[in-house]
């Protein structure tokens, strides 16, 4: 049932649209922001692995290089090559960038908090199935590819297309199922509940999250398959530039364009946030301290460790290589899947017998 | 370190083992032979090229196995214009051949080594197309360099450097 | 408060909308297409029943529809790749010979 | 009636998408149709409580049996399809029989005129995962593993299937290096 | 509707389950301006096709146009990653139709500066190499590095990449002061730097995958097709021209041929590894005892006399001129000199016909008969070993087309 969260502490149906258009105006200028500023982290951070400055141009270290890229965006041509089918031409970009938008706003960033009297949580709209949307709404992420390539009528945008789709789908799998020892633990599907579940220390001092109880395996699994899933080194096969050009997106530019690079970055981050959900314990940290602290430091936490997940993103693409396309296959069925299977089974059974 | 002269003569040359080989093999292919500057260039006629190539690989002697470069050059006006130059190494002697196969102007073609080598197949395009001499029995015989519309052949002698204006 | 009626019309209308497909499309592909309409039809209807009676049993045979058409789905489509590489052809008019 | 609003809204987008997947000459625009109407389904399961199923049908149906045939329309190329004479005695017999089914369908479930059930939005009667799993690995647990034997047929069906005739043989690994030439 | 463009030669796909690819001449895996004709079923390679000929700039007949010093700068451009080999192939081919003895100060520096040419060149390799197949770093780590060569050939040649440096008869100019300094700080500190890319990529898993095993090339299908340099000695053919034919000297070093028998995209990485450290124990070894003296021949007829005695010398004036205006006649012959450039052999085979202008210059040029190499590699093989292939053969287009 939609549990639109009508409770008693809301005043009426009209309290509830206006903070949920807020909530979303909010959310969508701070992901676009989160978006921009991890291109310049990415670009910046690159740089200094390769010895070299990055951006720093526009602004003071770079910073306004974002808006830079964006007005060059906006202002180049936006190309229509001739025998592009043009109607999904024209839809595969803003579909990638939709859904990957989308996803976002089911990922709770803290707890909940009551402004004037009307309780809300932090996020747009908690649904006690989330994690499921979320995942639904990420497996159709590759129509966005897939009727890109095939839309462009071009040879390397229909390779890059065949194998981004072959690819996503194939991970989507492992992701899946890397995903399921960390249900079975917290026995929901709600991602407040799941993190919920993480609070506290075991031990005295070692926090519990998922990942320090059993399922650092299912997270290697997750963070490969996250990767996969985003097109990213090592996985970035849909987009090899040495290979196809630029697979599904050769024949884009402008807008366009700019629309699939966003859309990376915000699948990217919406990988992160959920790694951060289900493996490090969401927005719980370490610190307590006077009622305002309390109010900001989860979204610290949260935001640190996100930060933290697409560091490594940035990290890993400075120095890896990247696979071959039958080698990304194989890896992906022949080794993180079983992997994942394994950690279901053994996870599962761990959960049977303490029962 | 003055320079020696030439040798041109084919008896003073006989005891080299390759041009011996060839002409134990057939003494009318060889039409001439020079050591210039420590070099051995052995001209040989037109029809006994890819022979001359097959016997002096296979050779177990002489072992000259692997090709460097087949070249061209034009002596315009002079005739025979064309000389199709060979160069041979042995990889397991390290040594040197070079071989000449000289044309006229109104017939340059001349068979095809590919069969024996056949990293023949870029030189003689290349000559094909910058000189207009025609191998036959090349499996690929098209211009490499130049566009494949295109009129002369540039390298020879009675091409403008600048080209035709 | 929707009449479950209203459910299972909409139901029967995408089944027949299906039917339709199967009968007058000609691509293989959208054929297979419309037999997937006419499940996800008959789905609707499981899902309503389900509702009225307040019971799983419904929802739970949904699940099982799913998994038959994936399976159905991978050896289908399996099978028309198959087709088209001898045929060269997606059209079932000229599909009309058993073997391969 | 926020409920009768949203089925209605759903309903008719089911309606027109499954619609233009009829009117549709290329099967990458049936196909996207086909999307939509398993889009607008999984609202209608959520108005009917059935959240599970709604994300399964998202994930199962438009993300992976979907994807499939958008795959395979993209590797074979199909192209618009074309009319034949066939088509044409199809539509003519065809239209007039499924109208009349719709229609006698249509006519007999209305004429039963059921009482509305009484169900409010956020009420009781929810499918959420824990209830069908429940079900499923309960009372329905022999059903459930022969569906997975079903599948794994299905995979290796898929796979002899589609695997190219044996011609050609894969990426050949290399032979053992040979001897040193001296 | 717009005109498709179609470019020849065209490649006509030849099964029905097969479609073909144009790779290039703007791709970003061509180095340069190769076009790659692919005919692929699926992913894998049916048929290669290599298209050249986009960089031809006819270098050749220029030559012919130009006096025998002339001709000097020319070289450079024929593979601009390693422009001082070049220099050196086509002045020792003239100086053995002159039959000259280059003073021993000479030749060491042109070993010297031929190895750093070397390093250069297998440097601007090893980074687009890994950069193909996917590792971004090590390309602006070896570019960090080719800097400082870049540096060394500036000092020396006032030039970075086209840098003229070697003349017939000797070299260009006395090497400034404090080179050698430079350059032994660049011996120095350059094999912690190549171990720095081997930590990168030797050992990495995703680099093992992508490099062992692909793009085989067996040594009697290397020879048959005219393979040299590290790719030949990749599929374990031991021949180095520097050694077993030394030129310039080279018989004065010691140094270790690398061969590898495993004839893959990884033998070929490895082979250029270990050059890159055994050129450097060579400028190593040429560091240690410069033979002092003249760097120039004493041949007052064909190598232009100092500043300072052109302007206080009468006969030295009027050589200049007449060298200047006239050139120098070169005794009638013919010389192919090969040396071992960082791909392969490059000859230069120099006609003359005693005119002060060569009658024909020719450049055997190695990427020119590696690149035939291509297609028995990548048959059968994925797209994505094309482009390991192609890295791993390094081709330079400049010199394919001359």
């Amino acid at each position: 049932m939609l549990r639109l969260y009508v409770e008693e502490k809301m005043l009426s149906i009209t309290t509830f649209v206006i903070v949920s258009v807020i909530k979303i105006v909010i959310a969508l200028a701070v992901l676009l922001t989160a978006v921009a500023y991890t291109v310049w982290l990415e670009r910046k951070l690159v740089g200094r692995i390769q010895n070299r400055w990055g951006p720093q141009r526009v602004g003071p270290f770079g910073l306004l290089q974002p808006l830079a890229d964006g007005a060059k965006f906006i202002f180049k041509e936006d190309l229509t090559p001739p025998y592009v089918y043009k109607p999904l031409y024209i839809a595969a970009p803003i579909l990638s960038l939709v859904l990957a938008l989308t996803s976002i706003s089911l990922v709770p960033i803290g707890n909940w908090v009551t402004v004037r009297g009307v309780r809300t949580p932090l996020e747009i709209t908690d649904v006690n199935i989330g994690l499921l949307i979320i995942l639904g709404i990420t497996s159709l992420s590759v129509y966005g590819v897939a009727l890109a390539g095939w839309s462009s009528n071009s040879k390397y945008s229909l390779l890059g297309s065949l194998r981004a789709s072959a690819q996503m789908v194939s991970y989507e799998i492992a992701l899946g199922v890397s995903l399921v020892g960390v249900l079975i633990m917290s026995g929901s599907l709600n991602l407040r509940e799941i993190v919920d579940m993480q609070g506290g220390h075991m031990a005295g001092f070692i926090p519990r999250w998922n990942i320090f109880r059993g399922q650092i395996v299912a997270f290697f699994v997750y963070l490969a398959a996250a990767f996969a899933e985003t097109n990213r080194v090592p996985f970035d096969l849909p987009e090899a530039e040495t290979e196809l050009v630029a697979g599904y997106h050769t024949e884009y530019s402008s807008m366009k364009f700019a629309m699939f690079f966003m859309a990376e970055y915000a699948n990217m981050i919406t990988a992160a946030s959920i790694a951060t959900l289900l493996f490090l314990g969401g927005w719980h940290g370490p610190l307590g301290g006077p009622w305002w602290l309390q109010a900001i430091l989860p979204v610290f936490w949260f935001a640190l460790k996100v930060f933290g997940f697409i560091f490594l993103y940035i990290w890993i693409r400075g120095t890896l290589p990247r696979f071959r396309y039958d080698q990304l296959m194989a890896f992906g069925w022949k080794f993180l899947f079983p992997i994942a299977v394994a950690n279901v089974l053994v996870t599962s059974l761990i959960v049977a017998l303490q029962k | 370190m003055p320079l020696a002269p030439a040798i041109t003569d084919l008896d003073q040359l006989k005891e080299r083992p390759a041009l011996a080989r060839l002409l134990a093999w057939n003494p009318d292919a060889v039409e001439a032979a020079k050591l210039d500057r420590d070099e051995l260039t052995i001209v040989v006629k037109r029809p006994a090229i890819r022979e001359a190539c097959a016997i002096l690989r296979d050779d177990g002697k002489l072992q000259f196995n692997f090709l460097c470069d087949i070249t061209c050059v034009d002596w315009y006006p002079n005739e025979p214009r064309f000389e199709v130059v060979y160069h041979l190494l042995s990889v397991p002697r390290q040594q040197r051949l070079r071989l000449k196969v000289r044309l006229a102007g109104d017939d340059p073609s001349l068979e095809s080594i590919t069969s024996v080598w056949p990293s023949a197949n870029f030189f003689e395009r290349e000559i094909y197309d910058l000189f207009g001499v025609r191998f036959s029995g090349h499996p690929n015989l098209r211009r490499i360099m130049m566009p494949e519309d295109w009129e002369g052949h540039p390298l020879r002698k009675d091409y403008p450097v600048e080209g035709y204006r | 408060m929707v009449p479950i009626s209203y459910y299972l019309v909409l139901s029967a209308i995408l089944f027949s909308l299906g039917v339709v497909g199967f009968l007058i499309k000609r691509n293989l592909i959208t054929l297979f297409m419309s037999i997937e309409l006419m499940l996800n039809a008959v789905n609707l209807a499981f899902v309503a029943f389900a509702w009225q009676w307040k019971s799983l049993n419904g929802q739970v045979f949904v699940f099982f529809v799913m998994v038959v058409a994936a399976a159905e789905a991978a050896v289908g489509l399996a099978i028309i790749i198959a087709v088209f590489r001898t045929r060269e052809t997606l059209n079932v008019d000229r599909v009309n010979l058993l073997k391969l | 009636m926020l409920q009768l609003v949203l089925f209605f809204v759903f309903g008719t987008i089911a309606v027109a998408a499954a619609v233009n997947l009829l009117a549709q000459r290329h099967p990458i625009n049936s196909a996207l149709s086909l999307i939509v109407v398993m889009a607008s389904l999984a609202a209608l399961f959520l108005l009917m409580g059935a959240e599970f199923l709604a994300a399964i049908q998202v994930i199962v149906y438009a993300g992976a049996i979907m994807v499939l045939f958008v795959f395979v329309i993209m590797l074979l190329n199909a192209g618009a399809e074309e009319r034949t004479p066939g088509s044409r005695v199809a539509m003519l017999l065809g239209f007039p029989a499924v109208v009349l089914l719709a229609g006698s369908l249509a006519w007999t479930l209305l004429a039963r005129n059921p009482r509305p059930a009484p169900v409010a939005l956020g009420g009781g009667f929810v499918g959420s995962p824990t209830a069908i799993a429940q079900l499923l690995f309960r009372d329905f647990l022999l059903p459930f593993e022969v569906t997975s034997v079903l599948i794994l047929i299905a995979i290796m069906g898929a796979v002899v299937l589609a695997s190219p005739p044996r011609t050609t043989a894969g990426a050949a690994s290399p032979e053992p290096p040979a001897k040193r030439e001296r | 509707m717009p005109q498709m463009f179609t470019p020849s030669p065209t490649l006509e796909a030849t099964g029905p389950s097969t479609m073909t690819l144009n790779m290039g001449p703007q791709h970003p895996s061509t180095h340069g301006v190769l076009r790659l004709l692919l005919e692929i079923d699926g992913e894998t390679v049916v048929r290669l096709m290599p298209d050249i000929g986009f960089l031809h700039t006819g270098i050749e007949k220029t030559c012919e146009a130009k006096f025998y010093q002339q001709a000097v700068p020319l070289t450079d451009r024929i593979d601009y990653l390693c422009p001082l080999t070049n220099n050196l192939c086509y002045v020792l081919a003239v100086e053995r139709l002159l039959g000259l003895e280059i003073p021993p100060r000479a030749q060491w520096l042109r070993v010297m500066l031929n190895e750093l040419t070397r390093i250069n060149s297998h440097l601007v390799w090893l980074g687009t190499h890994a950069l193909d197949i996917g590792a971004m770093s090590v390309f602006l780590y070896c570019f960090r590095e080719r800097e400082d060569t870049l540096r060394i050939f500036e000092m020396v040649s006032g030039q970075r990449m086209m840098t003229s440096y070697f003349r017939i008869g000797g070299l260009a100019l006395e090497p400034p002061l404090g080179m050698f300094d430079t350059v032994r700080k660049f011996v120095n500190r350059f094999p912690s730097r190549v171990d720095e890319y081997e930590n990168l990529l030797t050992a990495n898993p995703i680099w093992l995958r992508r490099t062992k095993g692909v793009a085989y090339l067996a040594p009697e299908d290397a020879i048959a097709l005219g393979a040299t340099g590290p790719t030949l000695r990749a599929s374990g053919v031991d021949i180095d021209l520097r050694r077993d034919m030394p030129y310039t000297g080279y018989e004065k070093f010691q140094f270790k041929v690398p061969i590898s028998h495993d004839g893959d995209v990884f033998a070929r990485y490895i082979v250029r590894v270990e050059e890159l450290r055994e050129s450097n124990e060579i400028v190593r070894q040429t560091l240690e005892g410069v033979p002092e003296g003249p760097i120039k021949a004493d041949a007052p007829k064909i190598v232009l006399p100092d500043r300072e005695k052109m302007k206080t010398q009468m006969e030295a004036l009027i050589y200049h001129f007449k060298i200047v205006t006239e050139g120098f006649p070169v005794p009638a012959g013919e010389v192919y000199q090969a040396v071992e450039s960082p791909r392969g052999e490059m000859g230069y085979y120099v006609v003359s016909d005693g005119s002060p202008k060569p009658y024909r210059v020719h450049v055997r040029a190695p990427s020119f008969a590696n690149l035939q190499a291509l297609e028995t590699m990548c048959k059968g093989r994925l797209i994505a070993d094309v482009v390991a292939a192609i890295g791993s053969i390094d081709i330079v287009l400049g010199e394919v087309d001359r």
